[in-house]
């Protein structure tokens, strides 16, 4: 077994200890205990990672290990990383460490079904099978439904009902594209890496199949990665979802979207990405600017929160669909970090709303005074929302920047000056929120009373600031970690870029 | 005529051997005056009887001799060792059934006799097994109505409920009636070709021939009427709901798998030269099938009838494997329906014993089953996610397996239709989920011990739906088979 | 059957071949059908029925004498779809008494108390 | 060199570690902490500029640039993000501007600011930008300024709101960072473009700028390719940087922001928002200023009209303001205007007193360097006044001279420097400033003069209100108003290095004495330029500035001012127009809240909520009134199941044949 199915086998030896926990402390326990050995085996993988890679270890993705699974049909359990799925392992790592803080005093069945959703989030970045990655992709799916059902607040039903909808309807366009991929290559190998590069069987996917496969893989990633115009299940779930579950949800889950995108769509399909990636740019540039737009007038933070994210992991995909490397590995930054803002974002606005019982804007005032330290964590998320250098927010929006840059016709440079448009907005939401609910002077004497942060949300918060404030200060390893990987995908859709006439209207 | 050529029907020949004994122990065991054992004798005995027939039948699987296939009766019987392995499917959810029925036959409340349920049911299965192995339309007429005459007096089963009966009565008008049309396109067939050899008839076939293609569309109705497929398929609510809960689950399953494997054999094997044409008609029935039933489920309330529904639309699924009659559309349609039998199956224990303890059969009293009940609603949830198709349980293999084997066939648009179907069955799928997690209720269902049987059954349901789709030799194993000439 | 023929061929000079059964089929199998849509009383509608399964069974028993006389399958066919078609019947209208029993009619309006 | 790095790594750690344990510390110790820090970098940066200025000059006559760090800091494909250290003679003149400035304001908060909530955050935030100062300053590359200018920025947010009780303080500072946010947008952009086409980012242009020749970006292709990459493209990367700098600056139309940023505590508004963070613009554009004169000379206009028309906008309002520190404000945004022409009016590199194109560099450092000294003095002795009176208002004033001595003399010390007056440091540069203006236009040069003359004016008019004027017994007799050494101690160094800096350039500018002056450390091509004034500009601008101030004198010295009344009613609207700074703020506000929130957000939002979210939820409505519609066709009638599945079978036929 290869180590990297460690990543899947923690979370079912805590789902195990989980249903044989009795007491809230054994729950905890257990959770802590898995949870550490998560992040810790993402750390030493991140870390090994590096070390093999500069000892020399070029393969594009490594540890790989496969095992035939349902042999007629040429599935394998193949699991492998690159420099992109270390990056978000190491995510994930983080943000369900944190989250296990966040949901100190949650129930058995509520930590049975995060960690559910936590494997499925393992399993696919470590998969490099379609298939595989298909299945992962919806374990981790429809633990949502029942977190927020149960757990969740306001219209809870409706919205974890349209969560899931909407996510499974993608999920339908997903299974369409990968089935055409399979066969459009050769029905011989799920494998991504043999697909892309025409090894193990697979053949190059004829050119006018791409062009329908394209659309139906993008569309459902895009739809996790909250992509315009099918972001709307996104503001109502994560208002509805508890804390830990936003965190997950917006810090993990929705990256699925992009790096399925990146992975499957653009990795196996470049034809069609440069052929087609036009349509999805002006509907992602649009996403970037409506969220940021939409986000301004929101009066619950928590809606607030999550038109930031559409315009920020519109951002994302946005990135991804410049297919240059930079922008691309601005895309994965982003993706780092956007999670970890959000979730830091969402970890607070749980505890405020825990505490104050509300979300809205305008009944929220002076909480500087009643709470300093979620305040000030609340303050530092804001500003690395809006792209403040030394946080996480600059570097990737920068990278993106620059990246998109690099493709010089005048329809990217447009829509490139449009998406940098939006983190003026930003700032303006951002201080429209902070101003209006951290200063100023609290009126409402209910809120006088309620208290700080207790310890394991303390720790939480500040875990999540030192990944933020470590990525915004020391960029260059992740960045070279991740363009290292990102440049054979992007080669991949260059040196075919050139084969076919660009049809786009605006190029 | 050589008389050992029974001995060659082993599966049948085993079938009608425990069918007979039962029908002893049932005289002697069954009397006025029972005592505990034997009361506790006709319990076990059908189970266990059939496990030991569903065993002896598997060896031959597993020891194969020569490759398996059988003839008998200059080919009226027919037997491969797909057909065998689809006989000890349906013997293991038919197992279950039993399981399932014990206490609802043994409470003296319902007043309903307990040995005939066995025997009926029994003979169902004989039916469908002969129906399965047949080599001419006389052997798959015979064994299709054996399958269906037996099954109205299960529905019929508690004779004071009014609903039970009006059920059969549906039941067996429509079957008179579909059965009539089926034999009227059977002699079209013979008048056409001459002979109803399946061996014989693929030859003979015209794709202009006018009657032919009528008796096409008879025999795809007939058989579409047992599937429950639209527009044949307007008795299953109805029937679903007023059944005795075992029984639904029965007619849910086990009737519904046998003829669906049928389709595909008869298609593949007699209808091969239209199959322009049947892949049209099939195209657009399971269009129907899957879409109007998950319309009308979405507003049901009891919730009989709402598996009658999602019944339909998994049918449509089902199915989807006949689409131009692949090798990989058999492995997956056999596999789909092994997945499908112990998650629905799963699903009706639970109704049943919830049914059995509190008399509740709306969704909306579930409301709060989960406070009450968790282990239960537990592991309903695990059969509902897995007829929804949720990984990791198996429901999500056979239909991911099934919708590849479609597109491969030919078909992306039907598979598209049915996956964007497959949002609206998950939809209706969580309103029960959500009713047992979410909602409350003032009264909920109290909290219950269901029997050991049932307890037993719940177990091997749960086991089929977190495993059966991970272990993937199962699969394996099935494509193996497909892959000798198409399991025929 | 020959010599109905004959009698028919020497009386009204008519020749009466496969169509014949044929045609007399047909229009026993849709009278079976609108009886079926149409009665009223079940055990009409049962009749009905019978009508319909008759009338594949002429087709059958015709098609086995006027065209495939060497074998006799249409006629074993036809023989196991009569007792099919009686125990059919014999189960139905076992329901049907049990129907009665309860609702003291046995009108097949009366059958919907499960719908929609 | 290397010890520069600890100018930037030292106030951050500061920063760190009273952000993160300033709760447990005292205010004395957190507030010497970050003076001690401050007193640490300040002599380094002394020292700095001390080996930096006596080391030997390069073969060519200029100073060399030193580059002691610089490392990637983020990889961006064929570009790299470094962060750095380089050092060249404005950047080292800015590091004594900043420590100086900054050290002064730490030591004057420790009275100041006593016994305020939330002392140690605002030694931590103090620290915070000092630091990104720094870097801003000795940045090696376009994007590392931008890095640390996003950074003041934000510094500047949390020193603005540092009383984020009060809703004022709270308005200004969002203001205050969005108007500078969506300016750097252009900025961004600029530098986006610049390091596309030039391939690098670095300030080392002489290797960088190579503009592939034939490139047409903009423009589709197929359309003239007459117009040369090189011709437009760097050209509107610069003007797009300058949108950026200007942001900073306050040029009109983007100074809105600056007046109201007085809403924080008065020695932040010396620090940042009159000496150092607000001529990060004209830093950059001097930064620049190689490739403004050699590629956009053409451009440079927009420079000097920017900035002309900002001097006068804001030295017009700056005469009818009441709030002390807000004529200040409003001095400072001309002031800055000041510099900025001195920038654009520059027409060539080399230097020599042949080449007048090139003095308004050397101009406009030295009105930098300058100004911050007296502006810094300015506002801190309105902090004293402030602290005194509690009253940021002219009414409260008056007559103050006898209760804050030193603060008084300091003051008017700054008042005639910043008017121009020979033997103060402000005379000096702003007759260089004159003297380039009159060399590119003589327009110019009198519209500026004149500018210069209504700074004596409004300068004297806020001196006489303050100090002399009618005073508020009432109040006075109340508190009494006094000053603390503590505070008065920054004032008298400032007023000595502006009194010191203003006589030795005077004797040398009037030729009285060879020696180094300021064009000898900073002139645009590095060579040695000793000041001289020319004797013509000297004596009209002197005139001029007596003429104001006797003016100012006239109107508002007295205990009564008849004149100032009848100003006043002669042209009340004109007051009142110059008092709402001619609307500015009101045309924004509508823009921003009326047109952007009222007509674009919320109907995004709307949209959003009703139409896109609307269409899904019409899917999950439409298929539960589908089933309930069609829920007849189930109709429980077993002879309609029967007609159903007949239709069915004849449909189905019928699709076959």
């Amino acid at each position: 077994m290869n180590f990297l199915s460690l990543f899947v086998l923690i979370p079912l030896l805590m789902l195990f200890g989980l249903w044989l926990a009795k007491e809230q402390k054994g729950i905890r326990t257990v959770m802590v205990v898995g949870s550490s050995a998560l992040l810790a085996l993402a750390i030493a993988l991140t870390l090994k990672f590096i070390s093999d890679r500069s000892g020399g270890a070029t393969a594009e993705m490594l540890y790989t290990a496969s095992f035939v699974w349902f042999e007629p049909l040429h599935i394998s359990y193949s699991v492998g990383v690159d420099g992109i799925s270390v990056a978000m392992l190491l995510l994930s790592g983080v943000i369900v460490f944190t989250g296990t803080f966040v949901s100190w005093d949650m129930c058995k069945e509520y930590f049975l079904w995060f960690t559910l959703l936590s494997m499925g989030v393992f399993g696919f970045f470590i998969s490099v099978d379609m298939f595989m990655m298909f299945m992962f992709y919806e374990i981790a799916l429809i633990p949502m439904y029942l977190l927020i059902g149960v757990w969740g607040s306001g219209h809870k039903e409706y919205s974890a009902m349209k969560l899931t909808l909407m996510l499974m309807g993608a999920s339908a366009f997903l299974m369409l594209g990968i089935f055409g991929i399979f066969y459009g290559a050769g029905g011989q190998t799920m494998n991504v890496v043999d697909i892309a590069n025409h090894t193990g069987g697979a053949h190059i996917i004829d050119f006018s199949k791409q062009c329908i496969w394209f659309p139906f893989t993008f569309i459902g990633f895009g739809v996790l990665g909250a992509m315009f115009p099918f972001h709307t299940w996104s503001p109502d779930g994560h208002a509805s979802a508890p804390t830990a579950v936003s965190m997950l949800h917006a810090g993990v889950l929705m990256k699925l979207g992009g790096y399925g995108c990146f992975r499957i769509a653009i990795y196996l399909l470049p034809e069609a990405a440069n052929e087609l990636s036009w349509i999805f740019l002006i509907l992602t540039a649009t996403g970037v600017v409506y969220g940021a737009l939409s986000a301004c007038v929101q009066t619950d933070l928590k809606y607030l929160n999550a038109y930031s994210s559409v315009s920020h992991c519109g951002m994302v995909l946005f990135a991804i669909l410049m297919l240059t490397t930079t922008a691309s590995t601005g895309a994965i930054l982003q993706m780092l970090s956007h999670g970890l803002m959000t979730a830091l974002f969402f970890a607070i606005i749980g505890m405020i709303y825990h505490r104050a019982h509300t979300r809205d804007i305008r009944q929220l005032n002076g909480l500087m005074r009643i709470v300093p330290f979620l305040s000030v964590g609340f303050a530092i998320a804001g500003l690395a929302n809006l792209g403040l250098p030394g946080l996480s927010g600059f570097v990737a929006e920068m990278t993106i920047f620059v990246g998109s840059f690099e493709n010089a016709d005048t329809f990217h440079r447009i829509l490139t000056i449009m998406a940098t448009t939006s983190i003026v907005v930003a700032a303006v939401y951002i201080l429209r929120m902070i101003g209006k609910i951290l200063y100023g002077v609290n009126q409402n004497p209910e809120h006088a009373k309620i208290h700080d942060a207790h310890w394991e949300e303390r720790f939480a918060v500040i875990c999540l600031i030192c990944c933020i404030a470590g990525i915004g200060m020391a960029p260059g390893w992740l960045s070279e970690l991740i363009s290292h990987s990102v440049a054979p995908v992007i080669d991949n859709v260059k040196t075919v870029g050139h084969l076919i006439s660009q049809s786009n209207p605006f190029m | 005529m050589d008389y050992s050529q029974f001995l060659n029907m082993h599966d049948e020949i085993s079938l009608i051997a425990v069918i007979v004994i039962l029908f002893l122990a049932d005289l002697f065991l069954c009397g006025e005056h029972k005592s505990e054992m034997a009361s506790k004798a006709m319990s076990l005995l059908p189970s266990g009887l059939l496990l030991l027939q569903t065993a002896y039948i598997a060896s031959a699987l597993i020891c194969p001799c020569g490759n398996g296939i059988v003839d008998a009766f200059g080919g009226m019987y027919h037997n491969t060792p797909m057909m065998t392995l689809v006989k000890v499917v349906l013997n293991i959810g038919t197992i279950i059934v039993f399981l399932m029925a014990n206490n609802w036959l043994k409470r003296p409340e319902n007043q309903v006799k307990e040995g005939e349920f066995y025997l009926l049911t029994l003979s169902t299965l004989l039916g469908m097994y002969y129906m399965m192995s047949s080599g001419h339309f006389l052997m798959f007429f015979i064994g299709l109505e054996l399958a269906s005459i037996p099954m109205t007096a299960l529905i019929a089963y508690t004779k004071n409920n009014q609903e039970s009966a009006e059920a059969a009565a549906k039941y067996i008008l429509t079957a008179l009636f579909s059965s009539g049309l089926l034999l009227y396109g059977i002699s079209l067939i013979y008048g056409t070709c001459g002979t109803m050899y399946f061996n014989e008839l693929a030859c003979k076939f015209d794709t202009n021939n006018t009657l032919q293609l009528v008796a096409l569309v008879l025999f795809i109705s007939g058989i579409g009427f047992k599937i429950s497929l639209v527009p044949f398929h307007l008795w299953t609510a109805d029937t679903y709901q007023g059944a005795p809960t075992t029984v639904t689950g029965y007619l849910s399953v086990i009737s519904k798998g046998a003829a669906a494997f049928v389709l595909f054999t008869i298609l593949f094997k007699v209808f091969q030269p239209m199959i322009e044409q049947w892949d049209i008609i099939m195209l657009w029935i399971i269009i129907f099938s899957i879409t109007i039933a998950n319309i009308f489920a979405v507003r049901q309330n009891n919730i009989k009838r709402f598996m009658a529904f999602s019944a339909i639309s998994q049918a449509g699924y089902l199915v989807l494997g006949v689409m131009g009659g692949t090798a990989q559309g058999m492995t997956s349609l056999v596999y789909y329906l092994f997945v499908y039998m112990v998650a629905n199956l799963g699903v009706f224990l639970i109704i049943n014993v919830t049914e059995q303890n509190s008399g509740k059969i709306n969704i909306s009293d579930y409301n709060g089953f989960y406070q009450t009940n968790p282990k239960l609603s537990f592991i309903m949830t695990l059969c509902l996610f897995s007829l929804a198709g949720i990984p990791p349980f198996a429901g999500f293999f056979s239909k991911f397996f099934i919708f590849m084997a479609a597109f491969n066939a030919g078909f992306p648009v039907l598979v598209f239709i049915a996956l964007v179907n497959t949002v609206i069955s998950l939809y209706y799928y969580l309103l029960i989920v959500k009713a047992m997690y979410i909602m409350k209720s003032n009264e909920p269902i109290a909290l219950f011990k269901s029997d050991s049987y049932s307890k037993i059954a719940i177990v091997i349901c749960t086991l089929g739906v977190v495993f059966g789709g991970i272990i993937s030799c199962i699969y394996g194993y099935i494509d193996i088979l497909s892959n000798l000439s198409y399991g025929m | 059957m020959d010599r109905l023929n004959d009698i028919l061929n020497i009386v009204l000079g008519i020749h009466v071949d496969i169509s014949w059964f044929l045609i007399l089929s047909a229009l026993m199998m849709f009278i079976g059908i609108y009886g079926f849509l149409t009665r009223r009383n079940t055990l009409a509608i049962l009749i009905s029925v019978e009508l319909m399964l008759n009338a594949a069974d002429i087709n059958f028993a015709a098609f086995n004498r006027l065209l495939f006389p060497n074998g006799q399958e249409g006629y074993i066919f036809t023989l196991f779809s009569i007792a099919i078609s009686a125990a059919e019947t014999a189960i139905a209208i076992a329901v049907m008494i049990n129907i009665y029993r309860n609702l003291k009619n046995n009108f097949v309006g009366n059958l919907d108390k499960l719908k929609w | 060199m290397e010890y520069t790095i600890l100018i930037l790594l030292l106030p951050f750690l500061s920063f760190l570690f009273l952000g993160l344990a300033g709760k447990w510390l005292s205010h004395r110790t957190s507030g010497l902490i970050g003076t001690t820090v401050l007193a640490a970098i300040t002599i380094l940066s002394y020292c700095t500029a001390y080996t930096y200025f006596t080391a030997d000059r390069c073969a060519d006559g200029s100073y060399a640039t030193l580059v002691p760090y610089n490392a990637t800091w983020l990889p961006l494909g064929h570009l790299n993000f470094d962060l750095g250290i380089l050092l060249d003679p404005i950047s080292v003149m800015m590091l004594i501007v900043i420590t100086t400035v900054s050290f002064m304001v730490h030591i004057y908060s420790f009275g100041y600011m006593k016994g305020e909530r939330g002392f140690q955050r605002y030694y931590a935030f103090l620290s915070l930008f000092t630091m990104s100062m720094l870097g801003l300053v000795v940045a090696t590359n376009i994007f590392q300024m931008y890095l640390f200018w996003e950074l003041v920025g934000v510094s500047s947010y949390l020193l603005i709101g540092f009383y984020y009780t009060l809703p004022a303080a709270v308005a200004a500072s969002k203001k205050a960072f969005i108007v500078t946010r969506f300016a750097d947008l252009g900025f961004l952009i600029g530098i986006l473009i610049f390091g596309y086409y030039t391939g690098s980012f670095s300030f080392d242009f002489v290797n960088n700028l190579q503009m592939a020749e034939g490139t047409t970006p903009f423009i589709p292709c197929g359309i003239d390719k007459a117009i040369a990459a090189g011709g437009f493209i760097l050209p509107t990367a610069l003007t797009l940087m300058f949108i950026g700098g200007a942001g900073k600056s306050a040029m009109f139309p983007l100074h809105i922001w600056l007046p109201d940023a007085m809403e924080g505590p008065t020695p932040v508004s010396a620090l940042i928002h009159a000496a150092t963070m607000v001529v990060a613009g004209v830093y950059q554009v001097a930064r620049l200023f190689p490739l403004w004169v050699t590629y956009a000379q053409d451009w440079m206009p927009i420079i000097i009209w920017v900035g002309v028309f900002t001097a006068f906008y804001a030295a017009s309002v700056a005469c009818a303001q009441s709030d002390i520190k807000r004529v200040l404000a409003f001095s400072t945004i001309s002031q800055i205007a000041f510099m900025m022409v001195a920038l654009g009016v520059c027409t060539e590199i080399t230097t020599g007193h042949e080449h007048a194109g090139s003095i308004g560099y050397m101009a406009s450092m030295f009105h930098l360097f300058t100004h911050a000294m007296f502006k810094a003095c300015l506002f801190l002795g309105a902090g004293c006044i402030i602290h005194a009176v509690h009253s940021n208002e002219m009414v409260a004033m008056g007559g103050l001279r006898k209760y804050l001595p030193i603060t008084h003399a300091t003051f008017l010390i700054s008042c005639l420097a910043i008017s121009g007056i020979p033997f103060f440091s402000g005379f000096s540069s702003k007759d260089e400033i004159i003297t380039a203006c009159m060399a590119y236009s003589p327009a110019v040069g009198y519209i500026m003069t004149a500018i210069a003359a209504m700074t004596a004016f409004y300068m004297f008019r806020l001196y006489y209100g303050i100090f002399w004027g009618t005073e508020n017994k009432e109040l006075h007799t109340e508190h009494t108003p006094h000053e603390e050494t503590i505070m008065t101690a920054p004032l008298v160094i400032l007023s000595i290095i502006t009194v010191g800096v203003g006589i030795y350039t005077t004797l040398a500018g009037f030729g009285l004495f060879e020696g180094y002056s300021f064009g000898s450390l900073i002139s645009a091509d590095g060579q040695d330029y000793r000041i001289h004034f020319d004797p013509s500009v000297a004596s009209l601008s002197t005139i001029i500035a007596i003429c104001s101030i006797a003016l100012a004198t006239y109107i508002f010295k007295g205990e009564t001012q008849p004149v100032a009344d009848r100003m006043y009613n002669a042209a009340p609207r004109l007051h009142r127009w110059a008092y709402k700074r001619f609307y500015m703020d009101e045309v924004y506000q509508f823009i921003t809240h009326r047109i952007i929130f009222a007509y674009v957000s919320r109907p995004i939002a709307w949209f959003d909520r009703h139409v896109i979210d609307g269409f899904f939820n019409f899917l999950a409505w439409g298929t539960h009134t589908l089933s309930n519609n069609i829920k007849g066709f189930q109709s429980g009638r077993v002879q309609q199941y029967a007609l159903v599945f007949l239709i069915g079978i004849l449909v189905l036929i019928l699709m076959i044949l």
